[in-house]
C-alpha cells in the first residue's frame, strides 16, 4: 500500500471503531429498553438531592478558578503541540533545534512563573 | 388504540437521543454513501469526506443557529472533529490530531467554562430590529463569491502528497525557528493578558456586590 | 346486591395489588379499632400519605410471550438477586449494625451486595433506624427516586413499627406507613447476621416473584 | 437596543444541599452549603431528622426502663451513656455502688471509648477519601470489642447492663483474660491506623490547618471532649471533677495545639492509648466482691423535689444528665446534655471559608452521633 | 435556704466530689453572693452543685456578671434547659461551669405559665444558641432577641405543640396482637 | 511520599494477614450463652405445662408495651386433680418481636423464671415478609423450650 | 485500492473483525477487572469479596451487568435531554477509540498508527467533554460540580501525561507504539526514565479519576459526581468506560515503559509468551492502582491542581529539556537514569515540603500531667 | 480522489457560516465560537492547498498549525476579556460593551 492509503486505512479503522462503539451503546440501550421495567411516576424523575426537593436550578456559576486553569491548559497544550514534531526530529537537525526549543520552553516557563506569581495557580 | 401499543412512553427517548442524531440525519447519509461505495461509484476517502462534510455542516449550522449556548458549544465540537477528518483526508495526520487535542479537549472546554461562569443559557431575543437578515444576506453573498472562486478556477492538482511527521518536524524547526519562538512569545502575551483579565479582582468584586 | 361497575373495578384492583404485593400490610388496621390515632395535625396528612407503588411494566413480557418469557424471567431474577445494591442510608442506631454487616467480619460483598450512595443506582433501600415525621418525606422521595425494580428492607424495631419510640408523636410508627416494605427484620438492633438473613429472604422472594408483573 | 428576554445574569452562589441522605453526614444530618467556586461562604445546619423524644419517653418510664433509652441515645458509646444515667439515679437515691461494680464500669466505659473512637477513625478515614479501608480496620477491632461486650451483657450494641446501684449481673469468669486479649488486638488496630493515616502526606495535606477553632471560641461555644481538647483546652471531666475511681488512676489527657482537624484526629488516637492504660490499671485493681448494694429496693423510688446534674466524660465529650425528681419511680424531667449538639454548633464557624471537601471532613472530625444531637 | 438535710455527704458519691460538696456552703455561696450582690439571688442546695434562683428580670445581667467577674469566671455554659412544673410554671435552668476555677453553678429562673418569655443568653455565651432554640420549641418559651429563632429539631410545620410539656400526650400505640388480631376469647373454648 | 509508602505497606500487611470474614450463612458461630435474641417462654418438663402463670408482671414492666398476656385458671391445678402447683396459668401470650427492644427486663421481673431470652441462632433468623408474622403467640413462644433447643441462661 | 471484494477493501473488513475481537475482549476483561478489583480490595481489607455468585463469585460481574440491563433507566425531569442522553456516547466512544492503537503482541493490534501516542492523548482528551456533558445535562448540583471538577482535573493532568509520553518518545525517537516497543527489546524505557514513570503513574491515576484523584466522583462529597442521575444501562456505560480506560492505560504503560511484548524475551519467542508478558506487565500497573486505591486518601481540588501545575509540570519540562540535551549531544544514556532518580528525590522532597507549609503552624499533641484542668 | 474544489467549498462554507454567526449573534461567547469556525475554514484552506499544490514544501501545513495555535491563544485572551466584561457589566452581550469607558 502507498503510505497515503495506509494512513487512510488506519483512520478508517478509527472510524469503524467509533461506529462499533456507537452500536455497542445503542444495542445495549435497546436491550435494556426491552428488558427493563418502566413506569411513569412523576416523583421518580425529580432531581436527586439527598432526599430533599431541589433548592434551585443547578446551573449557576461555578467559580472562575477552573477557567484560569483552562486558559493555562490551552497555552501549554499548544506548546506540547510544538514539542511533538520536535521530539522526533531534533536529533536530525542538530543542536540548533534543541536550543530553539529550549528558548521556547523557557519563554513559556516564564509565562508559567508569571501566572504563578500573579496567583493564577492559587485557588484563593 | 395507541395507548395499548406495547411501546413504552420512554421508548421515544431512545429515538430522540441517539436516534435522531445518527439514525435520522447521519444514518441515511451513511447508507447512501455506503451503497455508493459498494457499487464502486465513490472511493473510501470520498465516503469519509462526505460523512465529514455532513458532520461539519450540521455542527457549524448548529453552532450559529441553536438557541441554547451550551448546545451550540457541543455542536461546535462536532464541527471541529469533522474538520479534523478533513485534515486526515489532506494526508496530515498530525494536524488532525492537533485539531482534536487543542479544540476538542481545550478550546471547547474553555468555552464551556466561560459559559458556566457567566451563567449564560440562551441567546437573547432582540426586539428592536435584529441583525439576522442583514447577516444572512452578507453571508450568502460572501459564500457565493468564495464558492464561485473555488469552482471556477482550474487548480490542476489531483492527488494528495503525504508528509511524514519527521519531515514536518524537520521543516518546522529548520526553517521556521523564528516563528516558533515568536509563537512562544505570543502565547505568553495571551497568557498574561487572559490572566490579567480573568483573575478575580477581590476588591472590585466586593465593591460590585455591595453596590 | 349487584355491584356497580366502579365498585367492581375497585375490588379487582385491590385483589390485584394483593397478589402482586403480598407482603405489604394494610397501613391502617381498621378505622374504628384503637390502633393508630388518626393524625390530629392538619399538616401531617399530606406529608405522610403512603405511596401507592406503580407496577413497572417490562417490554419483553409483551415481546416474548409464553415460553420465551420464562428463561428471560429466570435470568433476570437470578442476576437481580445476586446483585442487590442497597442505598447507603442510615437513620439511627440500626445503621451501625448495617455498617457492621458491610464490614470484614460479615462482608455483604460476598453476596454481591455493594452500597451505592445515589438512589439511581440502587435496588434495595435498607431503612435502618427510626423514621421521624421530619424524615419521612425524604425517605419517601428517595424511595420514589429509585428506578424499578426496587425493594425495601425494614431493619429493626423502629422501622418496623416505631420500636421503642413508637409512643412519641414525632415518630412514624413504621416505615410501611409511607412506603411498601418487602422484608422486615426484627430486633433492636438486629444482628448483622439477621440482616444477612433478611437479604437471603429477599433473594428467595425475588426468585419466587420473578414472573409477577410489576414486581421485578 | 432592547433586549427582551435577558436571562438571569445574577451571579448566584451555588447552594448545595448535603444530607439528610448523604454518605458522609453520619446519619441524617443535613447542611446547606453556600458555595462560591468550591469555597464555602455559609453553612446552614439542619438537625432534628432523628428527634425521637427520648427525654419525653424517659419521663414515662421507670428508672430501670430508662437505661434502654439511654443506650439508644448514644448508640456508639452506650456504656458511657448508661453510666451518666445510673449515676444520676444513684446520686438522688443515695445508693452506694460496690467497689467491684465501679471498677467493672470503668473498664467497660473505657472499652466503649475505644470502640467509639475506632468508629470515629474509620468514618473519618472514609470521609477523607480512603476507599473503605479505615472503616474496615476500625470494624475489625470494634468487632473484637463488641464480641466482648456481647459476652458480658448479651447484646452487641444496646447493653442495658448498668443498673442503678451496680451492674445487672456478674461478668463472666474469664473476663480479665478476655479484656487483655482484646487489648492486644486493639493495640494492633491502633498501630495499623497510625501507620495508615498519621504520616500519610495526603492525609496531612487534607487535615492540617483545616477547620481551626481557637480555644476561646471553643469554650464560648460550649464544645467539649476531644474536639475541645484539640484546641488546647485540657478540660477532661475525668480529671477536673473525677467520678468513679478516676482520681486513683494515672493517666494523661492529650491536648492539641492547633485546633485543626488533624489535632482532633490525633487527640483521639492518643486518647485511645490512654484508655488502654487506664483499662490495664483497672484490671490490676479489680477484686472480688458484690456488684449490687446489699439492700436494693425492688422498685426504685426517688425522694421528692431533688435534682442533680451529672456529667461524665463520654467519648464525644461531656455527657450530662439533668434529672429532676418529684417522687415516684419515674423521673419528672430528664435532660440529656449532648456533647455533640454543642460541638455541632461550631461546625459553621469552622467551615466558613474552607473548601467544600473540607466542610465534610470537619463534620467528620466533630464525630457526631445524630441520635445524641437530636435525642 | 432549703438545704442540707437532703445532702448526705456519704451518699455514694466519690471522694473528690464529697470534697466539692463540703466546700459548697463555705466557699461558693459567699462567693456568688458577693459577685451577685446587685441581684436578688436565692440559694438552694442541689445534690452536687449549688443552685441559685434568680428572678427573670435580672437573669441576663446576672449571667453576664457571672461570666465576666474575675473571681468566678463562669465562661462555660454546660447546659441550658427547662423543667415544666405544670401549674408552677416553667423553670429555665442554666448549668454553668468555670474552667479556670473549676466550680459549678446552677441558675434557675421561674417563668409563670401564662408568660413564658425570657431574655436570651446568647448575648452571654454563643453556646446558648441551639440550646435555647431547642428549649423554645420543646416548652414554648420565647427567648427575646434570639438571633436565630428558627425551629431546630421539630419538623417545620409541627411547631405549634410543645412535646416536653407535661400536658403533651403520648401517641397511641398500634398493637397488632390480642383482640386486635381477631383473637376472640369465646371462640377459644376456655372454661371461663 | 514516605508516609504514602508506609500506608501502602500497612495495607499490604493486611493483604498478607488474610481475611477475617465469618462465613455466616454457611457457618454459624457459637453464640455466647448470654446472647439476647428475643424472649421465649419456658416449658416445665416435669409437669408438662408452661412455667408462666400469666401474672402480667412482665407485661407491665416492658418499656415498649409489646407483650400481651391473658391469664386463666389452671385446669391442671392440684385442686382440680392435676399435678401442678400453679393456681393460675397463662392462657394466651403474645410478644411483638417487631417492637421488642431486647432489654431483658421481662426476664428480670418474672418471679417464676418463666421467660428467658433465646440465645440460639433461631432467635436471630427471623426475617418475615409481613410484619404481622412477627407477633408470636403462645405455641410459637414455647416451641423452642419444649424441644429443648434453648439453653436457658439466668443471671445470678 | 482495488484489492477488495465487491469494492470493500480488505483493510476495512480486517478492521471490523479486529474491532469485534476487541469488543469481546474488552467486555470480558472489564468484567474480569471489576471482579478482580473487588476481590483484591476485599483482600486488602481482610474480606473475601464476592464468593456466592457462580463458582468463587466469578459470575458476579455478569450478574451485575445483566441486572443493570434489566434496570429502569431514568432521565430526570429537569435534565437537558440531548446532553443527558448523548453523554454516555461521548464518554464511551473516545475510550473505545483508544483500543485502536494498543499492542497486545507482535502484530496483534488493530492498527499501527504513526502517531499512536498523540492519538491516545487526543482521544482521551475528548472523553472529558463527555464528563462535562453528563454533569451539565443532569441538572444536579453534585453532577455539575463533579463534571466541572472532572474537566479541570482532566486538563491539568493531561499536560504531565503528554509531556511524560513525549519524554519517552524522545528516547525511542518515535510516537509509533510498535516502534517504541521494538526499541526496548534490550532495555526498557523505565531504566532511562524513572522520574517520567512516576509522573506517568500519577497523571494516569488522575486521568482515570482513581484514588487519590477521584474528587470528581468522590462519594463522600459529590455522591458519585457526574453520574449521580444516571441509572441502569446508561450508568453502566460510564462504568465500562472507566474500566476500559484503566485497561488501556495499563497496556500503554506496559508498551511504553516496560517494553511491551518485546522486553525481555525479544520478538522471536511465540505469541503465547508475548501475550503473557503483556498481561503480567499490565496487571502490575492495575494491581498498583488497586493497591493505591485501598490505601490513600483523596486530595482536595486545590491541592490537586497545585500539585499538577506547580510540581509535575515544571518537572516534566525539565525532564524534556534534559532528554533533549543528552540525546542531541549524544551523551550516554545512563545520565538520564541518574537525573531521573535525582528527579524522583526532588519530587519526594517537594511533596513533603508542600505538606508542611511552615514549621510555625505545625501541631503536636502534647500531654498534660496529672494535675487536671486549669 | 477528492477534488481540491470540495475542500475549498467546505472551507468557504465554514467561513461564511462563521461570518453569519459573528454578525447575527449577540452573546460574545457565541461570536467567539463563530470566529473559531471561520478560522477552521481558513486552516482547511491552507492545508488543502499545501497538500494538493505544494508537493514538497508544505509551508501551508505549518501555517495551518500556526493558525490553530493562534486561534487557541485568541480564544483564551478573548474569553478573558468577556469574563471581565461580565464581571463589570453582569452580561456577556457585546452590545453592553459599546461604551468604551465605564
Ligand atoms: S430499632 Fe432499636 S437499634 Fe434500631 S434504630 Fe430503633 S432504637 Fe435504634
Ligand atoms: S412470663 Fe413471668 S412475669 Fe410474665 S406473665 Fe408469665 S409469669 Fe408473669
Ligand atoms: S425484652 Fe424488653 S422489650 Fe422485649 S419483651 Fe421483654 S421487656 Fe419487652
Amino acid at each position: 500500500m502507498l503510505p497515503v492509503e495506509e494512513l487512510f486505512s488506519n483512520y478508517v479503522a478509527v472510524l469503524i471503531a467509533g461506529i462499533v462503539a456507537f452500536f455497542m451503546v445503542i444495542t445495549a440501550l435497546i436491550a435494556s429498553r426491552v428488558l427493563a421495567p418502566f413506569s411513569e411516576e412523576r416523583e421518580k424523575t425529580t432531581t436527586y438531592e439527598c432526599g430533599m426537593l431541589p433548592l434551585r436550578r443547578a446551573s449557576t456559576n461555578v467559580g472562575n478558578r477552573f477557567y484560569l486553569y483552562a486558559i493555562l491548559f490551552i497555552i501549554f497544550d499548544v506548546e506540547a503541540v510544538f514539542i511533538f514534531p520536535w521530539a522526533v526530529s531534533f536529533i536530525g537537525i542538530g543542536p540548533m533545534a534543541y536550543w530553539t526549543m529550549f528558548t521556547f520552553v523557557i519563554i513559556l516557563g516564564l509565562g508559567l512563573a508569571y501566572a504563578w506569581k500573579k496567583g493564577a495557580l492559587q485557588w484563593r | 388504540m395507541f395507548e395499548r401499543l406495547p411501546v413504552p412512553a420512554q421508548f421515544d427517548r431512545l429515538i430522540v437521543a441517539g436516534g435522531i442524531v445518527t439514525g435520522v440525519i447521519l444514518g441515511p447519509v451513511f447508507l447512501v454513501l455506503l451503497s455508493l461505495l459498494l457499487v464502486g461509484r465513490i472511493s473510501a476517502p470520498e465516503l469519509v469526506f462526505w460523512l465529514g462534510f455532513t458532520v461539519i455542516v450540521i455542527g457549524a449550522l448548529g453552532t450559529v443557529l441553536l438557541q441554547n449556548i451550551v448546545h451550540a458549544a457541543f455542536a461546535l465540537i462536532a464541527a471541529l472533529i469533522g474538520v479534523a477528518a478533513m485534515y486526515l483526508l489532506l494526508a496530515s495526520e498530525f494536524l488532525a490530531l492537533v485539531q482534536v487535542l487543542v479544540y476538542g479537549g481545550g478550546v471547547v472546554l474553555l468555552i464551556i467554562f466561560a459559559l458556566m461562569m457567566t451563567n449564560a443559557q440562551d441567546d437573547p431575543i432582540v426586539t428592536d430590529g435584529s441583525q439576522k437578515p442583514f447577516a444572512f444576506i452578507v453571508t450568502l453573498l460572501f459564500g457565493a463569491v468564495l464558492v464561485a472562486a473555488a469552482v471556477n478556477v482550474q487548480w490542476g492538482a489531483e492527488s494528495v502528497s503525504l508528509i511524514t511527521f519527521r519531515d514536518f518536524g524537520t521543516r518546522l524547526f529548520h526553517d521556521f525557528m523564528v516563528p516558533v519562538i515568536i509563537v512562544g512569545v505570543l502565547l505568553d502575551i495571551a497568557l498574561s493578558g487572559a490572566i490579567v483579565n480573568a483573575r478575580p479582582n477581590i476588591e472590585e468584586h466586593s465593591e460590585e456586590t455591595t453596590q | 346486591m349487584a355491584l356497580t361497575p366502579t365498585e367492581n373495578t375497585a375490588v379487582s384492583a385491590t385483589t390485584e395489588t394483593d397478589v402482586t404485593t403480598p407482603s405489604v400490610p394494610a397501613p391502617v388496621i381498621s378505622p374504628d379499632s384503637p390502633g393508630i390515632a388518626p393524625s390530629e395535625h392538619p399538616l401531617e396528612a399530606p406529608r405522610l400519605t403512603p405511596i401507592t407503588p406503580q407496577p413497572g411494566k417490562a417490554l419483553y413480557r409483551q415481546l416474548l410471550p409464553g415460553i420465551m418469557q420464562v428463561p428471560a424471567d429466570l435470568l433476570l431474577a437470578a442476576s437481580r438477586k445476586s446483585s442487590l445494591w442497597p442505598m447507603t442510608f442510615g437513620l439511627a442506631c440500626c445503621a451501625i449494625e448495617m455498617i457492621a454487616t458491610y464490614m470484614a467480619h460479615y462482608d455483604l460483598d460476598r453476596f454481591g451486595i455493594v452500597p451505592w450512595p445515589s438512589p439511581r443506582q440502587s435496588d434495595v433501600m435498607i431503612v435502618a433506624g427510626t423514621v421521624t415525621k421530619k424524615m419521612a418525606p425524604a425517605v419517601k422521595l428517595l424511595y420514589e427516586q429509585m428506578p424499578n425494580p426496587k425493594w425495601v428492607i425494614s431493619m429493626g424495631a423502629c422501622a418496623t413499627n416505631g420500636g421503642p419510640y413508637t409512643r412519641y408523636d414525632r415518630v412514624l410508627q413504621g416505615v410501611d406507613k409511607v412506603i411498601p416494605v418487602d422484608v422486615y427484620v426484627p430486633g433492636c438492633p438486629p444482628r448483622p447476621e439477621a440482616l444477612i438473613d433478611s437479604f437471603l429472604a429477599l433473594q428467595d422472594q425475588i426468585m419466587e416473584e420473578r414472573s409477577v408483573e410489576g414486581r421485578s | 437596543m432592547v433586549i427582551e428576554s435577558a436571562p438571569d445574569f445574577e451571579t448566584q452562589d451555588l447552594l448545595i444541599n448535603v444530607g439528610p441522605q448523604h454518605p458522609s453526614t453520619h446519619g441524617v444530618f443535613r447542611m446547606i452549603l453556600e458555595v462560591d467556586g468550591e469555597i464555602v461562604k455559609d453553612l446552614i445546619p439542619h438537625i432534628g431528622y432523628l428527634h425521637r423524644g427520648a427525654e419525653k419517653l424517659c419521663e414515662n418510664n421507670d428508672f430501670r426502663q430508662g437505661v434502654g433509652y439511654m443506650d439508644r441515645t448514644e448508640y456508639l458509646a452506650s456504656h458511657n451513656a448508661e453510666l451518666s444515667y445510673v449515676m444520676a439515679v444513684e446520686a438522688l437515691a443515695e445508693l452506694e455502688v460496690p467497689e467491684r461494680a465501679q471498677w467493672i464500669r470503668m473498664i467497660l466505659c473505657e472499652l466503649n471509648r475505644l470502640s467509639s473512637h475506632f468508629m470515629f477513625l474509620g468514618a473519618f478515614g472514609v470521609d477523607v477519601g480512603v476507599f473503605g479501608t479505615p472503616f474496615i480496620y476500625a470494624w475489625r477491632e470494634r468487632e473484637a470489642l463488641i464480641d466482648l461486650f456481647e459476652e458480658i451483657s448479651g447484646d452487641r450494641m444496646m447493653y442495658a447492663y448498668f443498673r442503678a446501684g451496680g451492674l445487672a449481673w456478674e461478668v463472666p469468669g474469664n473476663f480479665e483474660e478476655r479484656v487483655r486479649e482484646v487489648l492486644v488486638s486493639t493495640r494492633q488496630g491502633m498501630k495499623d491506623f497510625d501507620n495508615l493515616l498519621t504520616r500519610n502526606e495526603i492525609f496531612l495535606a487534607r487535615t492540617k490547618n483545616v477547620g481551626i477553632i481557637s480555644a476561646e471560641d471553643a469554650i464560648e461555644l460550649g464544645m467539649s471532649g476531644p474536639t475541645l481538647r484539640a484546641s488546647g483546652v485540657p478540660l477532661d471531666i475525668r480529671k477536673s471533677e473525677p467520678y468513679m475511681y478516676y482520681d486513683q488512676i494515672d493517666f494523661e489527657v492529650p491536648i492539641g495545639t492547633n485546633g485543626d482537624v488533624f489535632d482532633r484526629y490525633l487527640v483521639r488516637l492518643k486518647e485511645m492509648e490512654q484508655s488502654v492504660s487506664i483499662i490495664e490499671q483497672c484490671l490490676e485493681r479489680l477484686n472480688d466482691g458484690p456488684i449490687m448494694p446489699e439492700r436494693m429496693p425492688r422498685m426504685l423510688r426517688l425522694p421528692e423535689g431533688q435534682e442533680v446534674y451529672i456529667r461524665t466524660e463520654a467519648p464525644r465529650g461531656e455527657y450530662g444528665i439533668y434529672l429532676v425528681s418529684k417522687g415516684g419511680n419515674k423521673p419528672w424531667r430528664l435532660k440529656v446534655r449532648s456533647a455533640c449538639l454543642s460541638n455541632l454548633q461550631a461546625l459553621r464557624k469552622m467551615s466558613v471559608g474552607q473548601y467544600v471537601a473540607d466542610a465534610i471532613i470537619i463534620l467528620g472530625s466533630i464525630d457526631i452521633v445524630l441520635s445524641e444531637v437530636d435525642r | 435556704m432549703t438545704s442540707d438535710e437532703n445532702v448526705d455527704t456519704t451518699n455514694g458519691e466519690e471522694a473528690s466530689e464529697i470534697a466539692v460538696v463540703d466546700s459548697l456552703e463555705d466557699t461558693i455561696w459567699p462567693l456568688i453572693n458577693r459577685v451577685l450582690s446587685s441581684v436578688d439571688v436565692t440559694p438552694e442546695r442541689g445534690s452536687i452543685d449549688l443552685i441559685t434562683q434568680i428572678p427573670r428580670s435580672d437573669i441576663i445581667r446576672a449571667l453576664q456578671i457571672l461570666k465576666d467577674n474575675e473571681e468566678v469566671q463562669f465562661n462555660y455554659l454546660r447546659c441550658l434547659t427547662a423543667v415544666d412544673n405544670e401549674s408552677d410554671g416553667v423553670d429555665v435552668v442554666y448549668h454553668l461551669y468555670s474552667i479556670p476555677k473549676n466550680i459549678n453553678l446552677t441558675v434557675k429562673v421561674n417563668l409563670p405559665v401564662d408568660d413564658k418569655t425570657i431574655g436570651t443568653a446568647t448575648e452571654v455565651w454563643e453556646a446558648a444558641n441551639w440550646l435555647e432554640r431547642e428549649t423554645a420549641e420543646m416548652f414554648g418559651i420565647t427567648f427575646n432577641n434570639h438571633p436565630d429563632p428558627r425551629t431546630l429539631l421539630m419538623p417545620e410545620d409541627m411547631t405549634d405543640t410543645f412535646p416536653l410539656l407535661k400536658s403533651h400526650p403520648f401517641a397511641e400505640i398500634e398493637i397488632l396482637q390480642g383482640e386486635l388480631l381477631g383473637y376472640d376469647r369465646e371462640n377459644q373454648g376456655d372454661d371461663e | 511520599m514516605r508516609g504514602i509508602v508506609k500506608s501502602l505497606a500497612t495495607t499490604m500487611s493486611t493483604f498478607i494477614r488474610g481475611p477475617v470474614t465469618r462465613g455466616y450463612p454457611s457457618k454459624h458461630r457459637e453464640l455466647p450463652e448470654r446472647d439476647r435474641a428475643f424472649p421465649l417462654l419456658l416449658w416445665d418438663k416435669d409437669i408438662d405445662e408452661p412455667f408462666c402463670t400469666g401474672c402480667h408482671a412482665c407485661e407491665r414492666a416492658c418499656p415498649v408495651e409489646c407483650m400481651t398476656v391473658i391469664m386463666k385458671d389452671n385446669p391442671n391445678h392440684e385442686s382440680q386433680d392435676g399435678n401442678s402447683k400453679r393456681r393460675k396459668i397463662v392462657d394466651e401470650f403474645w410478644i411483638d418481636y417487631g417492637r421488642c427492644m431486647r432489654c431483658n427486663i421481662c426476664v428480670e421481673v418474672c418471679n417464676f423464671e418463666a421467660i428467658a431470652m433465646n440465645n440460639t441462632w433461631s432467635g436471630h433468623e427471623t426475617s418475615v415478609y409481613d410484619r404481622a408474622d412477627l407477633v408470636m403467640d403462645l405455641p410459637q413462644l414455647m416451641a423452642q423450650s419444649k424441644s429443648d433447643e434453648i439453653q436457658e441462661w439466668v443471671a445470678d | 485500492m482495488n484489492n477488495g471484494i465487491y469494492g470493500i477493501e480488505i483493510a476495512w473488513l480486517d478492521a471490523v473483525i479486529r474491532l469485534h475481537i476487541i469488543v469481546g475482549l474488552m467486555t470480558v476483561v472489564v468484567m474480569g477487572l471489576i471482579y478482580v478489583e473487588r476481590k483484591i480490595l476485599a483482600r486488602f481489607q481482610q474480606r473475601l469479596g464476592p464468593t456466592r455468585t457462580g463458582p468463587a463469585g466469578l459470575l458476579q460481574s455478569v450478574a451485575d451487568g445483566l441486572k443493570l440491563v434489566g434496570k429502569e433507566d431514568l432521565r430526570p425531569r429537569n435534565a437537558d435531554p440531548w446532553t443527558f442522553e448523548l453523554a454516555p456516547y461521548m464518554v464511551f466512544i473516545p475510550v473505545f477509540l483508544g483500543f485502536v492503537i494498543v499492542p497486545f503482541a507482535f502484530g496483534m493490534q488493530v492498527r499501527i498508527l504513526e502517531l499512536g501516542l498523540i492519538y491516545f492523548v487526543a482521544t482521551s482528551s475528548l472523553g472529558i467533554i463527555g464528563w462535562v456533558m453528563a454533569g451539565w445535562g443532569s441538572d444536579n448540583r453534585y453532577a455539575m460540580i463533579g463534571g466541572m471538577r472532572a474537566a479541570a482535573q482532566g486538563i491539568s493532568y493531561e499536560l504531565p501525561l503528554v509531556l511524560s509520553l513525549i519524554s519517552v518518545a524522545m528516547v525511542s525517537q518515535s510516537f509509533n507504539l510498535n516502534d517504541i516497543v521494538l526499541s526496548q527489546s534490550t532495555y526498557p524505557n523505565l531504566l532511562w526514565q524513572p522520574l517520567v514513570l512516576v509522573i506517568f503513574i500519577i497523571a494516569g491515576l488522575a486521568e482515570l479519576n482513581r484514588t487519590p484523584f477521584d474528587i470528581p466522583v468522590g462519594e463522600s462529597e459529590v455522591v458519585g459526581g457526574p453520574f449521580v442521575e444516571y441509572s441502569g444501562i446508561r450508568w453502566s456505560f460510564f462504568f465500562l468506560a472507566e474500566y476500559a480506560a484503566l485497561f488501556i492505560m495499563g497496556l500503554i504503560f506496559a508498551a511504553v515503559f516496560m517494553g511491551g511484548w518485546a522486553w525481555p524475551l525479544g520478538e522471536e519467542l511465540g505469541r503465547g509468551w508475548q501475550i503473557l508478558l503483556v498481561t503480567v506487565k499490565t496487571s502490575l500497573f492495575i494491581f498498583l492502582i488497586f493497591w493505591i486505591r485501598a490505601s490513600v486518601p483523596r486530595l482536595r481540588i486545590d491541592q490537586l491542581m497545585a500539585f499538577s501545575w506547580k510540581i509535575l509540570l515544571p518537572l516534566t519540562f525539565v525532564q524534556v529539556l534534559i532528554n533533549g540535551a543528552v540525546l542531541v549531544y549524544d551523551a550516554p544514556l545512563w545520565i538520564l537514569t541518574i537525573t531521573g532518580l535525582v528527579g524522583i528525590v526532588v519530587l519526594v522532597r517537594l511533596i513533603e515540603r508542600a505538606v508542611r507549609p511552615s514549621p510555625a503552624v505545625n501541631s503536636e499533641v502534647v500531654s498534660v500531667g496529672n494535675e487536671g484542668a486549669p | 480522489m477528492i477534488p481540491l474544489e470540495n475542500f475549498l467549498i467546505l472551507s468557504g462554507f465554514l467561513f461564511a457560516v462563521g461570518l453569519y454567526g459573528v454578525l447575527a449573534r449577540r452573546s460574545a461567547i457565541l461570536i467567539l465560537m463563530s470566529v473559531e469556525l471561520m478560522l477552521a475554514g481558513v486552516a482547511i484552506n491552507f492545508a488543502a492547498f499545501a497538500a494538493y499544490l505544494d508537493a514538497d514544501g508544505f509551508s501551508g501545513m505549518i501555517f495551518a498549525l500556526f493558525v490553530i495555535t493562534v486561534a487557541a491563544a485568541e480564544v483564551g485572551l478573548a474569553l478573558g476579556i468577556v469574563l471581565r466584561l461580565f464581571r463589570e457589566r453582569r452580561t456577556s452581550y457585546v452590545d453592553a460593551a459599546n461604551t468604551l469607558k465605564w
